[in-house]
């Protein structure tokens, strides 16, 4: 079963996060005018997980875009608390998307630092967080060099960063070997263990203990 | 009636703006109407193929 | 209302009766707009004949610029309530707003050349006919430019409202441009002063390029309507091979 | 305060390092000046007469030339989801963004106007106008590059469509620091009143424009 490499103790002492239901309503999503998911219900309480699965387009990615609020679906309303997502999603959401938002060019420091300090959070939770997903000696390597695998570390580490109760992660583990699969296990338990909730949607099997499953298949 | 065709020595000018005009609102019904035609064509393609 | 319109069989109906009507009224008009231009009114006493190019060099840069009115009105009403018939009334309406836009310049050119003595004259509403024809020509490259066909009508009517502001703009900044090399002081001349007689052609012929314009779009929003219809069902045979393929994967 | 300089710094640190910075459009614009009177030809008169206006039009495409790289990157990089999801309002962020990249790369601009200045035959004093004219005149052009960029982020080769579509709204800003230069040179006392309008116009950009850009880049991210 997965093996607590890493002690609790290692994690940064973060604010405690302020946990927030998310609700999705009679859902209806298109793209290019392709009907992808019609009626769909949806709640995630605090601490929860729900992996979404299902073939390749079939909507994983537009839900997801459409919970964040980055996309405004046909019909249908995403609530998280009792406010709209597009209003609240700054404060309550941590996003990862296809690409992990890393600059070529860039050190992983000096992007960690700058995404640290949009949301708030003190530069020295960032050290510990990269050391959790096992690229603390890559802090001073621009994000170009780095493996697919690692650069989604980084990408982990900066939505741990944001400190925010919500992930939304799209095909998390993608690039992970099975090291990295097991760290991103480590760090989800240790977001719900602080009242944290995330929706992730993915290919591979994730044992997330007690994860809700979704497969978009059947909204057709 | 060629001096009406003259136009008080402005001929050069004033038959191209017009016969300009002509043609280019022509063109526009045209290609509409083909529009049209292409549109419809497709459709009932599409649909015998459905049947 | 606008809401009552969105639903497209309504406007099929609508369209259906609207479009007969308008192409009655384009005919009549522009069969009276040609007798008046021609016969009906006299010789300008200071252009002789050549005023007669005025009454299609004007109302084709007035529905240039009513065209693309029309077409931000349109994108605003799809930006803000997204309904569909409004983006594709604005995707409708730039190639039909373009077309007069050049037809402006035209007959602006053969125009200006018996009465300025050059084909092309850089006054400030030429000049700003001419930055109205690169707005309509940006408009459209964006939209083939983006495959999405969602993105491309949101990306469109963010720029068809921020060509409004611009244009107004432009129009200042090109009045002012134009002044520069006369002094200021100078009152310029406006162009020729409308005598009543010359008036009634103008308007009419103004009115009947309204009607074919109003006629063009309704047509071309019928036709859209067809070819949505037929990619529906272009989409539904795709996605009825994909599931088969996937299926017969799956069963073997 | 510190969300706003956080943007600046991290996009002006971006455009230094990776695109070459100043580089690309300082060349291209040292070009543009350099080849411009082999086409027109040697006379002084005509030269030191079309210089400033030559040297304005010359600016305004060396800003279109390294538009493309404001937001091409960060909508394939992923960065424009972030930033469309970050606690500081998209506009305001845009604003940042674009004024950040655009200041480390075209500060050179109203520099090598004096340079050229010289090379045309252009007096000091309107050669002094036409440079402050451009330094006013830098953050419309940007922002409406930006802009158009937004638009156009993602587009294969999108320099051109770019160009196309940021060129009109780029008229007045270029009447009027052209104008400047201009007007310095003809000795018409309308320079300063160019240069104000220049600068009015980069004030009402940086007012409007911003809202235009995250209304462009929310279209391209749904």
């Amino acid at each position: 079963m997965l093996a607590m490499t890493t002690a609790l103790a290692e994690f940064p002492a973060l604010e405690a996060l302020s946990p927030q239901t998310l609700e999705a309503s009679g859902l209806s999503l298109a793209r290019g005018g392709l009907r992808l998911v019609e009626g769909l219900d949806l709640a995630l309480a605090p601490s929860g997980a729900l992996l979404l699965t299902g073939p390749n387009g079939t909507g994983k990615t537009t839900l997801l875009r459409a919970l964040a609020g980055l996309v405004r679906p046909d019909a249908g309303a995403v609530a998280i608390g009792d406010q709209p997502a597009s209003q609240v999603a700054a404060d309550t959401l941590g996003w990862l998307g296809h690409a992990d938002g890393l600059k070529p060019n860039e050190t992983l420091r000096r992007a960690l630092r700058f995404w640290a300090d949009m949301h708030g959070t003190p530069r020295t939770a960032i050290l510990p967080l990269m050391r959790v997903m096992g690229i603390g000696a890559l802090i001073d390597r621009p994000a170009g060099q780095l493996s697919r695998g690692q650069q989604r570390r980084a990408g982990l580490v900066r939505v741990a960063l944001a400190n925010r109760p919500l992930w939304l992660l799209d095909e998390p583990a993608g690039p992970l070997d099975g090291a990295g699969r097991d760290r991103l296990a480590e760090l989800v338990a240790w977001h719900r263990s602080r009242g944290g909730s995330v929706i992730a949607a993915t290919h591979q099997t994730l044992d997330w203990p007690g994860a809700a499953m979704l497969d978009l298949g059947m909204y057709r | 009636m060629s001096e009406f065709f003259a136009m008080g020595g402005y001929a050069a000018f004033i038959w191209p703006a017009w016969g300009l005009s002509a043609l280019a609102l022509a063109a526009l019904v045209v290609l509409a109407l083909l529009e049209r035609r292409a549109a419809t064509g497709r459709l009932r393609r599409l649909e015998n193929d459905e049947a | 209302m606008l809401s009552y319109f969105s639903n497209p069989q309504r406007f099929d109906g609508l369209a259906r009766r609207v479009i007969p009507v308008l192409g009655v009224l384009t005919v009549l008009l522009l069969g009276i707009g040609i007798y008046l231009s021609f016969f009906g009114s006299p010789p300008d006493y200071q252009q002789g004949d050549t005023v007669r190019i005025m009454y299609v060099h004007v109302p084709a840069a007035y529905m240039a610029m009513a065209l693309y009115a029309a077409l931000a009105g349109a994108s605003f009403v799809f930006f803000v309530w997204r309904h569909a018939l409004a983006d594709a009334a604005a995707e409708v309406i730039a190639p039909i707003g373009a077309v007069f836009t050049v037809l402006a310049l035209f007959t602006g050119s053969l125009w200006g050349k018996p009465m300025w003595g050059t084909w092309w004259e850089w006054d400030a509403r030429m000049t700003s006919v001419l930055v109205l024809l690169l707005v309509y020509l940006g408009y459209m490259a964006l939209r083939a430019a983006l495959e999405d066909a969602q993105q491309a009508a949101r990306a469109g009517a963010v720029l068809a409202m921020a060509g409004v502001v611009n244009l107004v703009i432009v129009k200042f900044s090109v009045d002012w441009w134009s002044s520069l090399h006369q002094p200021a002081s100078v009152i310029r001349f406006d162009g020729p002063t409308i005598h009543s007689s010359q008036l009634w052609p103008l308007a009419i012929m103004a009115l009947a390029y309204t009607m074919l314009a109003a006629w063009l779009v309704f047509y071309r929003l019928r036709s859209r309507a067809v070819i949505q219809r037929a990619r529906q069902i272009e989409r539904r045979k795709l996605q009825a091979a994909r599931a088969a393929q996937s299926t017969q994967g799956s069963g073997a | 305060m510190s969300r706003l300089g956080a943007v600046f710094a991290r996009e002006a640190r971006l455009a230094w390092s990776g695109g070459g910075g100043p580089a690309g459009p300082a060349a291209f614009f040292l070009a543009a000046i350099t080849l411009a009177p082999l086409a027109i030809g040697p006379s002084p008169e005509l030269l030191a007469a079309a210089g400033p206006g030559l040297m304005g039009f010359a600016a305004l495409l060396s800003v279109l030339q390294s538009a493309e790289r404001l937001y091409g990157d960060d909508f394939s990089d992923g960065t424009l989801d972030l930033y469309a999801l970050s606690p500081m309002g998209l506009s305001l962020l845009c604003l940042a963004k674009t004024l950040g990249q655009g200041i480390a790369t075209l500060w050179p601009l109203p520099v090598i106007v004096l340079l050229g200045g010289l090379m045309y035959g252009v007096p000091l004093q309107p050669s002094l106008m036409l440079a402050a004219a451009l330094a006013a005149a830098i953050p419309a052009l940007v922002l409406l590059a930006g802009f158009a960029g937004a638009l156009a982020a993602g587009v294969r080769r999108s320099g051109l469509l770019i160009a196309l579509i940021a060129a009109p709204m780029m008229v007045p800003v270029l009447i009027f620091a052209a104008g400047a230069g201009r007007a310095g040179f003809e000795g018409d006392e309308r320079a300063l009143a160019n240069l104000v309008l220049t600068a009015s116009v980069s004030l009402g950009t940086i007012a409007l424009v911003p809202f235009g850009i995250a209304a462009a880049v929310r279209s391209r991210l749904g």
